[in-house]
């Protein structure tokens, strides 16, 4: 099946520092979860900006559902159909959480279907019903992310890049965003979800892809990545305590 | 100027001058500046000074007093000038006076009125004007006390501009007035920059005062002015420091001006020998008639010229001292009357007063060179 | 103690000034509040506005309230490209602190082309209803005032209700607090920046053009409205429109009665007074709220 | 040093006492900025208000001198103490604000002092100005601008020095602490409002000593001057267009717009265009060297040199474990 | 140095972030702070280390009232933080925000050096064990998320403080180094210091605290030695939500 998004030997960076992506390759076929991990600095934000428009590749290629979007702005790329939740917070400090949620729909074109999806949302994480009216910056960490993450559900998009949407969620909360990664797959979209909630996120998503150096190191069968004993010990963190790092100076 | 030593025949006489061409004195700067050139063009035509050619030298000063000491230390320092004359405004004319005094200058200028340019100890400076500030309205005062009893004025409103000049024309026909019994009702002053007279225009009217006394430059006499008319106020008799004398002032306050008041220290029909030669030919140079700026720039000029003929000499160095020496012991024809100064240089004259009759300004007093007959009190503006 | 008389008509002029005041600081409001830029050239404008309407009544002999027909477009548009080509280059993290000092800078340009094309000669529009007033209840109300204060109310509410009741308020606002979320969202930034600031501008045009009826213009004069502006959106709340309306009012109101026992330039010092109380006691201001710092 | 040697030789190669004047100027406005740079170079605070606490020093000195009948230099010192301990209520009342905030209240700062000074025209003269005795009386003209240049060099020097000091102190990091994160640095122990308290006083002191000795060089006092916005954005023009990261940044920013405010003034003499030079001159700076002069030069040298270094490891997450087995081994 | 706080309360508007919280963490010991997203963790801290004022209750550390101290007084009496959404200083490099946490005894120490021999090299040995000291000349803000909270992490043990109080040190880091800080946690307490640490990833708190305190809507509902927390019921239905 051919892929929903692809990035093809994408070569980028920041200003005029040397690249963080050194020819990354990527495909996330329709109603399909990849899931990308690696270690702190390893470029997977880069990735998904560089995915969502938000930063130029140097050099490379993007395409969505076969089109080549490569250099379009974030504007244009949720128009042919990809959202990106940032990594960390990104709501809008100083508007209500409604405000918040409805403008997740700046772009719906069917005002008819708001009703329905804000209903959703607020069922979904009734901290955002409980709190509608309260300026969205003084939530609590974990309730931004909820927030942040039902404004991008607003709108149904093809392809969903989410850059550690777990991080900072109560366990609770974590389930109901990894359900509704796999709703979202189920219904035929193409989910890219880094994460560094690693073994929970592999156990969810369809193939994995282990990015080091701004390189893909290994990729799979996310089953199959989850079982190397080796990558558990690098990457995804093992049971098998290390011995201590004992610093003697 | 090349080098004050040089005195051969054909180098130019170069005068030095700093004027606030942009800025808050921007206005009357550039009246300043067309009086200089005035009397440069009108002395070279007839030959120049001790057979030299005059040249100016003007530099802009921004209205600001820092720029103004630099500009007379570029001046005498850097470019050697011959000769310097003063700048427009008091705030000015202290601080570029000093420098002149350092550098042993002669410092004839044109708008040094107020009484705080002669309690500086300068010994160089000369105000080359008939009166100082404080007797500006000296004239109109003697008028007004020798009214009947149930004539005479009983209460007065005064606001000035916080200003040396502005306040000292106001105050010093307060201090008479008062001292004559004549009643303060209102006594406002306020900052150079303020563009919004109703409030002050409220507390005048509100007092109901027979006569009112600006003590103003220019604008801020036609804002108050507008404010008082937006209120319905009407004074028995209304004087102006400045503005009413300004070829502007009529329109300005919508043509309402009869019986408006001003002192001043020049009229273009003045009988005076010079006085005939410079109207006429700063017309044919500027298309207009002169004004009490321009008259007083080229009254300097006239100074200057009368001290350098006598002393025989225009340069840096000695030559300087016996120019001051000169004008401090000499009394000096000019476009505003004969002219002589006390020691810190005061002039010792008086300024007459004007009124608007009929559209246009006039000299009512003193009695002896009044074009008109004193309107009292003012019909309704 | 003042007459009852010169009160009621000090009253009367505070209010007529604080509708001034507060048409002419709600153009900061936007910028400062929502955009988080210090608008330091705003009363430049106003005073460019000002000129502008002094010139087509001077030069063209139309009634000065017309000259808005071109100044308010022109404006907006002046303000869009200004926020395109220069503010939205600046480095957002330092954006507040470089918007001071870049238009600081344009304040300087536009008081020099001024002083260049208009020399600092102070002007006056001369209208023929100028000194033409009527009366109420023993005081005087000035016709061009009310004008002006008339002006400050249609232009005030039109811009309340475009920043509540439109989407473009909300996307502004979304824009200004986080630009990459706001971009990913599917807001144009750019355009909605521009708009914004196009906005602030266009109040500059109605507020110089209000200013004319009644006032003295020359270049510099800019510099004796910035205090008092800004003095009025902090005790004001940043950021809020209707703060800011009503602490001009107040201010207004206050010091048209304070001149009464102080005198002019004692009176304005009560902006300042005002200012520093509001942050000694409510830093977020009296009448908006404002965010405050989250850990 | 070969920056010292140039300004002390600069009065005998001055071919004129106007020259030699224009050049105390310069160095007035250096000292000025580098004591605008303590404030707004380490804490981030952007001051407009500096012009204030110079025409503070300035009256100061000037009040004491006449007033008080203070020796001239007395006074000076006098003037700068008084004014450091008043900058400790501004201060109190000025720091609590932050960004734009803390900007408006030294606006209002200015504004508000020119109206008390202004006003109070039984005190300080108001606008009829106050003029400064001269402290040597006996001097001419050429001979007081020498002694005035010595004297601005040694408070320019002292200004560097102490900025020095404190730019490579512990202090020093914790007011960058506080220009990056006031509450971050808060929290790791940084008491920042007195940091801040205390870089302001030495600020204004330093101002203040400029501005008294600029009155007792000058003369003549106005409030419109010496309270006036334009001074103080002077200021943070020159240190930001030298750099406000550089010790040297405010003086080089300083010899900059000092000498480019002669020169627009001698091209558009009669005109305001002066302004709109300058006005030009502060949006290029703004837009194309945020950082000033100084850092533009210096990374234009790194950019011949290498290019910058990636922040991402050379080394991959396996490779590293190996690394540090090998370390613990051998410990 | 044992932390109590007595009975604190917090109210934003009509939002009780804190309602009476009474909790006693245990000194020398790793004690974990958990609880559902907004039952008051964050406020806590807050409210702990001065950067907002409770509105009544009263906070004890080593036996002292730090109710309302200034939050560098309490930084300095040996309280250490994290925040949640890390904070480092953008545009320091990495040494330089780990140096900044270099409290100056005194004004004369003030005016020391900041970049003092033995210091630099222990900033160094920071970054070194928390696996970013590749990024030592790299300034804060172009440094990935995780990076950032490594870098906060490594500034705010540079300090020395005797307590450490970590806001979800794990949120964002690489599971891989996360085995590491929590050795790191090990030794550090085997040192004397006491953590205090928010966080929700469960198996890291398992894994490394001795006493845990549960909360939900602004009070403790729970606290004990992990065994007991695991299975205590309030927590897995307020909680864990199994
Ligand atoms: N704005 C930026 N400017 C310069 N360099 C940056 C910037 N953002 C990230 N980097 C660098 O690019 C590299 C990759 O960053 P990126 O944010 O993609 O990492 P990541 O894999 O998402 O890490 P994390 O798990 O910590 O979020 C890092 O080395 C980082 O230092
Ligand atoms: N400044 C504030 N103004 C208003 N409400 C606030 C403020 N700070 C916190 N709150 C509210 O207080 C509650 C507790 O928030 P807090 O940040 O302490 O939660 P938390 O336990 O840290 O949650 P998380 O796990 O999501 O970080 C939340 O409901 C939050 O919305
Ligand atoms: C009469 C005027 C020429 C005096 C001048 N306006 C001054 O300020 O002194
Ligand atoms: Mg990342
Ligand atoms: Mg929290």
């Amino acid at each position: 099946m051919a892929s929903e998004i692809e990035l093809v030997d994408v070569q980028a960076g920041y200003g005029r520092a040397a690249p963080v992506l050194r020819g990354f390759s990527v495909a996330v076929p329709a109603g399909s979860v990849v899931c990308l991990v690696g270690p702190n600095g390893a470029g997977k934000s880069t990735v998904l900006k560089v995915a969502s428009g938000l930063l130029k590749p140097r050099s490379g290629r993007i395409l969505v559902g076969g089109e080549d979007v490569t250099g379009l702005g974030p504007q244009k790329m949720l128009a042919a159909g990809v959202a990106l939740v940032l990594q960390g917070h990104s709501v809008f400090r100083e508007m209500t959480v409604a405000e918040n949620v409805l403008l997740g729909a700046y772009t719906l074109k069917d005002k008819s279907k708001l009703a329905a999806r804000t209903a959703f949302v607020k069922e979904l994480f009734p901290v955002v019903a409980e709190r509608w009216n309260a300026l969205a910056g003084l939530l609590s960490g974990g309730q931004q992310k909820q927030v942040e993450f039902a404004r991008s559900l607003m709108v149904d998009p093809k392809v969903v890049l989410l850059d550690e949407p777990s991080m900072g969620l109560d366990p609770k909360a974590t389930s109901i965003i990894f359900d509704q990664v796999v709703r979202m797959r189920d219904a035929g979209t193409a989910v890219l979800l880094v994460e560094q909630n690693a073994r929970r996120a592999l156990e969810t998503a369809d193939t994995g892809c282990v990015l080091d150096l701004g390189r893909v190191h290994i990729s799979g069968p996310a089953a199959e990545l989850l079982a190397d004993p080796q990558l558990g010990e690098l990457y995804l963190g093992g049971r098998p305590a290390e011995p201590p790092v004992a610093p003697k100076h | 100027g090349d080098g004050g030593g040089s005195d051969s025949a054909d180098d130019p006489i170069v005068v030095g001058i700093s004027l606030p061409l942009t800025g808050d004195f921007s206005e009357p700067g550039k009246g300043v500046q067309e009086g200089y050139e005035a009397w440069a063009k009108i002395t070279n035509d007839k030959g120049g000074l001790l057979g030299r050619q005059i040249e100016l030298k003007i530099l802009d000063d921004q209205s600001n007093a820092d720029r103004v000491v630099a500009d007379y230390e570029q001046l005498i320092g850097s470019d050697k000038v011959d000769l310097v004359v003063g700048p427009f405004s008091t705030r000015l004319v202290v601080p570029s006076a000093r420098v002149a005094e350092e550098y042993g200058m002669l410092f004839v200028e044109p708008a040094g009125a107020a009484k705080e340019v002669f309690e500086q100890g300068f010994k160089n400076l000369f105000y080359a004007a008939p009166a100082v500030a404080n007797d500006h309205y000296n004239h109109l005062a003697d008028y007004l006390l020798a009214l009947p009893a149930d004539q005479k004025p009983k209460t007065v409103a005064y606001a000035a501009m916080d200003d040396p000049f502005a306040q000292g024309t106001a105050y010093g026909l307060k201090a008479k007035l008062e001292a004559a019994g004549i009643r303060t009702v209102v006594d406002e002053v306020y900052p150079p920059n303020t563009t919004d007279f109703s409030s002050i225009a409220a507390k005048i009217a509100s007092s109901k005062a027979d006569m009112l006394v600006g003590g103003s430059q220019y604008q801020d006499g036609v804002n108050l002015i507008v404010a008082l008319q937006q209120l319905n106020y009407q004074p028995k008799l209304a004087a102006f420091s400045g503005a009413p004398t300004n070829p502007e002032f009529a329109s300005a306050i919508g043509n309402k001006t009869e019986g408006v008041l001003s002192p001043t220290g020049y009229s273009p029909d003045a009988p005076y020998e010079s006085n005939k030669e410079f109207v006429e030919k700063f017309k044919a140079q500027f298309g207009k008639e002169p004004e009490e700026d321009q008259a007083n720039a080229y009254t300097t000029g006239q100074v200057v010229a009368a001290a350098v003929t006598a002393a025989g000499c225009a340069e840096q160095g000695d030559c300087q001292q016996k120019l001051v020496d000169w004008v401090h012991g000499n009394k000096v024809e000019t476009v505003v009357g004969p002219l002589s100064w006390d020691a810190a240089g005061k002039p010792q004259g008086a300024h007459m007063i004007q009124q608007w009759q009929g559209g246009s300004i006039k000299i009512v007093l003193p009695e002896p060179v009044k074009e008109a007959g004193f309107l009292y009190p003012k019909p309704a503006w | 103690m003042p007459s009852g008389g010169l009160l009621f008509q000090s009253i009367i002029l505070g209010l007529l000034l604080g509708g001034l005041y507060a048409l002419l600081a709600a153009g900061l409001t936007l910028y400062f509040g929502i955009m988080r830029v210090v608008m330091i050239a705003h009363s430049a404008f106003l005073i460019l506005a000002a000129y502008l309407a002094w010139w087509s009544h001077e030069r063209l002999g139309v009634d000065p309230l017309l000259s808005m027909i071109v100044t308010v477009p022109l404006f907006f548009g002046a303000g869009v490209l200004l926020q395109r080509m220069l503010l939205s280059r600046l480095r957002p993290i330092t954006l507040t602190m470089m918007s001071v000092l870049l238009t600081f800078a344009i304040a300087l340009i536009i008081e020099g082309l001024l002083g260049y094309a208009f020399t600092g000669t102070q002007r006056r529009i001369q209208l023929g209803y100028g000194s033409a007033s009527f009366g109420l209840f023993g005081a005087r109300i000035a016709v061009v005032k009310l004008i002006a204060f008339g002006l400050a109310v249609v232009a005030l509410a039109a811009l309340y209700l475009l920043m509540k009741k439109t989407t473009f308020g909300w996307a502004l606002r979304a824009t200004i607090q986080h630009r990459d979320a706001a971009r990913l969202v599917g807001i144009d930034t750019e355009k909605v920046a521009g708009y914004g600031f196009g906005l602030g501008l266009a109040t500059a045009a109605i507020g110089g053009t209000a200013l004319s009826l009644d006032t003295t213009i020359y270049p510099s004069l800019h510099w004796h409205w910035i205090g008092p502006l800004m003095a009025i959106i902090v005790v004001g709340g940043l950021g809020s429109v209707p703060g800011a309306a009503a602490a001009a009012v107040l201010l207004g109101l206050m010091q048209s009665l304070l001149q009464i026992p102080m005198g002019t330039t004692w009176a304005q010092t009560i902006f300042y007074l005002a200012l520093f109380a509001t942050l000694a006691f409510r830093p977020q201001g009296f009448f908006g709220g404002r965010l405050a710092q989250r850990f | 040093m070969l920056l010292a040697a140039a300004v002390l030789s600069f009065p005998s190669l001055a071919p004129n006492p106007y020259i030699l004047s224009a050049g105390i100027v310069v160095l007035n406005y250096a000292v000025l900025s580098t004591s605008w740079n303590f404030v707004g170079g380490f804490t981030g605070y952007i001051s407009l208000g500096h012009g204030a606490l110079a025409g503070l020093g300035g009256y100061g000195t000037a009040l004491l001198v006449t007033k008080a009948g203070l020796p001239s230099f007395v006074a000076l010192a006098v003037a700068a103490l008084l004014v450091a301990l008043l900058a400790v209520p501004i201060g109190l009342a000025a720091l609590r604000v932050r960004g734009a905030s803390f900007v408006i209240v030294s606006i209002a700062l200015v504004l508000i002092l020119l109206l008390v000074f202004q006003s109070w025209a039984s005190f300080t003269g108001g606008s009829r100005g106050l003029v400064v005795p001269r402290p040597f009386p006996g001097l001419l003209r050429p001979e007081h601008h020498r002694v005035f240049f010595y004297l601005f060099a040694a408070l320019l020097a002292l200004a560097l020095l102490v900025w020095w000091v404190i730019d490579r102190s512990r202090f020093g990091l914790g007011l960058k602490a506080v220009r990056e994160d006031e509450d971050k640095a808060e929290a790791l122990g940084t008491p920042t409002f007195a940091y801040k308290l205390i870089v302001f006083v030495i600020s204004a002191g330093f101002t203040a000593l400029a501005g008294g000795l600029y009155a007792l060089w000058f003369g003549d006092l106005d409030p419109v001057f010496q309270f006036s916005i334009l001074t103080g954005s002077y200021l943070v023009l020159m240190a930001l267009l030298g750099g406000v990261r550089n010790l040297f940044g405010p003086l080089a920013g300083a010899l900059i717009v000092g000498v480019a405010l002669e020169y627009f003034k001698g091209q558009f003499g009669n005109t305001p265009l002066h302004l709109v030079a300058t006005g030009l001159l502060l949006g290029l700076v703004v837009m194309f060297m945020p950082d000033g002069v100084l850092p533009a030069i210096g990374s234009l040298f790194r950019r011949f040199g290498k290019s910058e270094q990636s922040s991402i490891r050379e080394v991959t997450a396996a490779e590293l474990q190996e690394e540090r087995k090998r370390e613990e081994v051998k410990q | 140095m044992s932390l109590e706080t007595k009975d604190v309360r917090k109210a934003f508007g009509g939002v009780v972030a804190l309602d009476g919280a009474t909790v006693k963490f245990r000194e020398g010991q790793v004690n974990a702070l958990i609880g559902p997203n907004g039952s008051g963790k964050t406020t806590f801290f807050n409210c702990v280390t001065g950067m907002i004022r409770a509105d009544s209750g009263q906070i004890t550390y080593a036996g002292q009232d730090i109710t309302r101290k200034a939050p560098h007084a309490i930084a300095r009496a040996g309280v250490g933080r994290t925040f949640q959404l890390c904070r480092v200083f953008p545009r320091m490099s990495a040494l330089d925000n780990v140096l900044a946490a270099v409290r100056p005894g005194g004004l004369l120490g003030g005016l020391r050096g900041a970049r003092h021999r033995a210091e630099v090299d222990r900033a160094r040995g920071w970054l070194t064990r928390l696996g970013i000291e590749h990024l030592i000349d790299v300034e804060a803000r172009n440094m990935s998320w995780g990076q950032q909270k490594l870098l906060e992490l490594a500034g705010v043990l540079m300090g020395e403080p005797a307590t450490v109080l970590l806001d979800e040190p794990a949120g964002g880091v690489n599971p891989a180094l996360l085995d590491r800080i929590g050795t790191l946690v090990r030794e550090l307490n085997a040192e004397g210091r006491t953590f205090v640490i928010v966080e929700h990833n469960m198996d890291l708190v398992m894994s490394i605290s001795d006493h845990i305190v549960v909360f939900d809507r602004g009070r403790p509902i729970a606290e004990g030695p992990p065994s007991l927390i695991r299975t205590d019921e309030r927590v897995l239905g307020a909680y864990l939500g199994v």
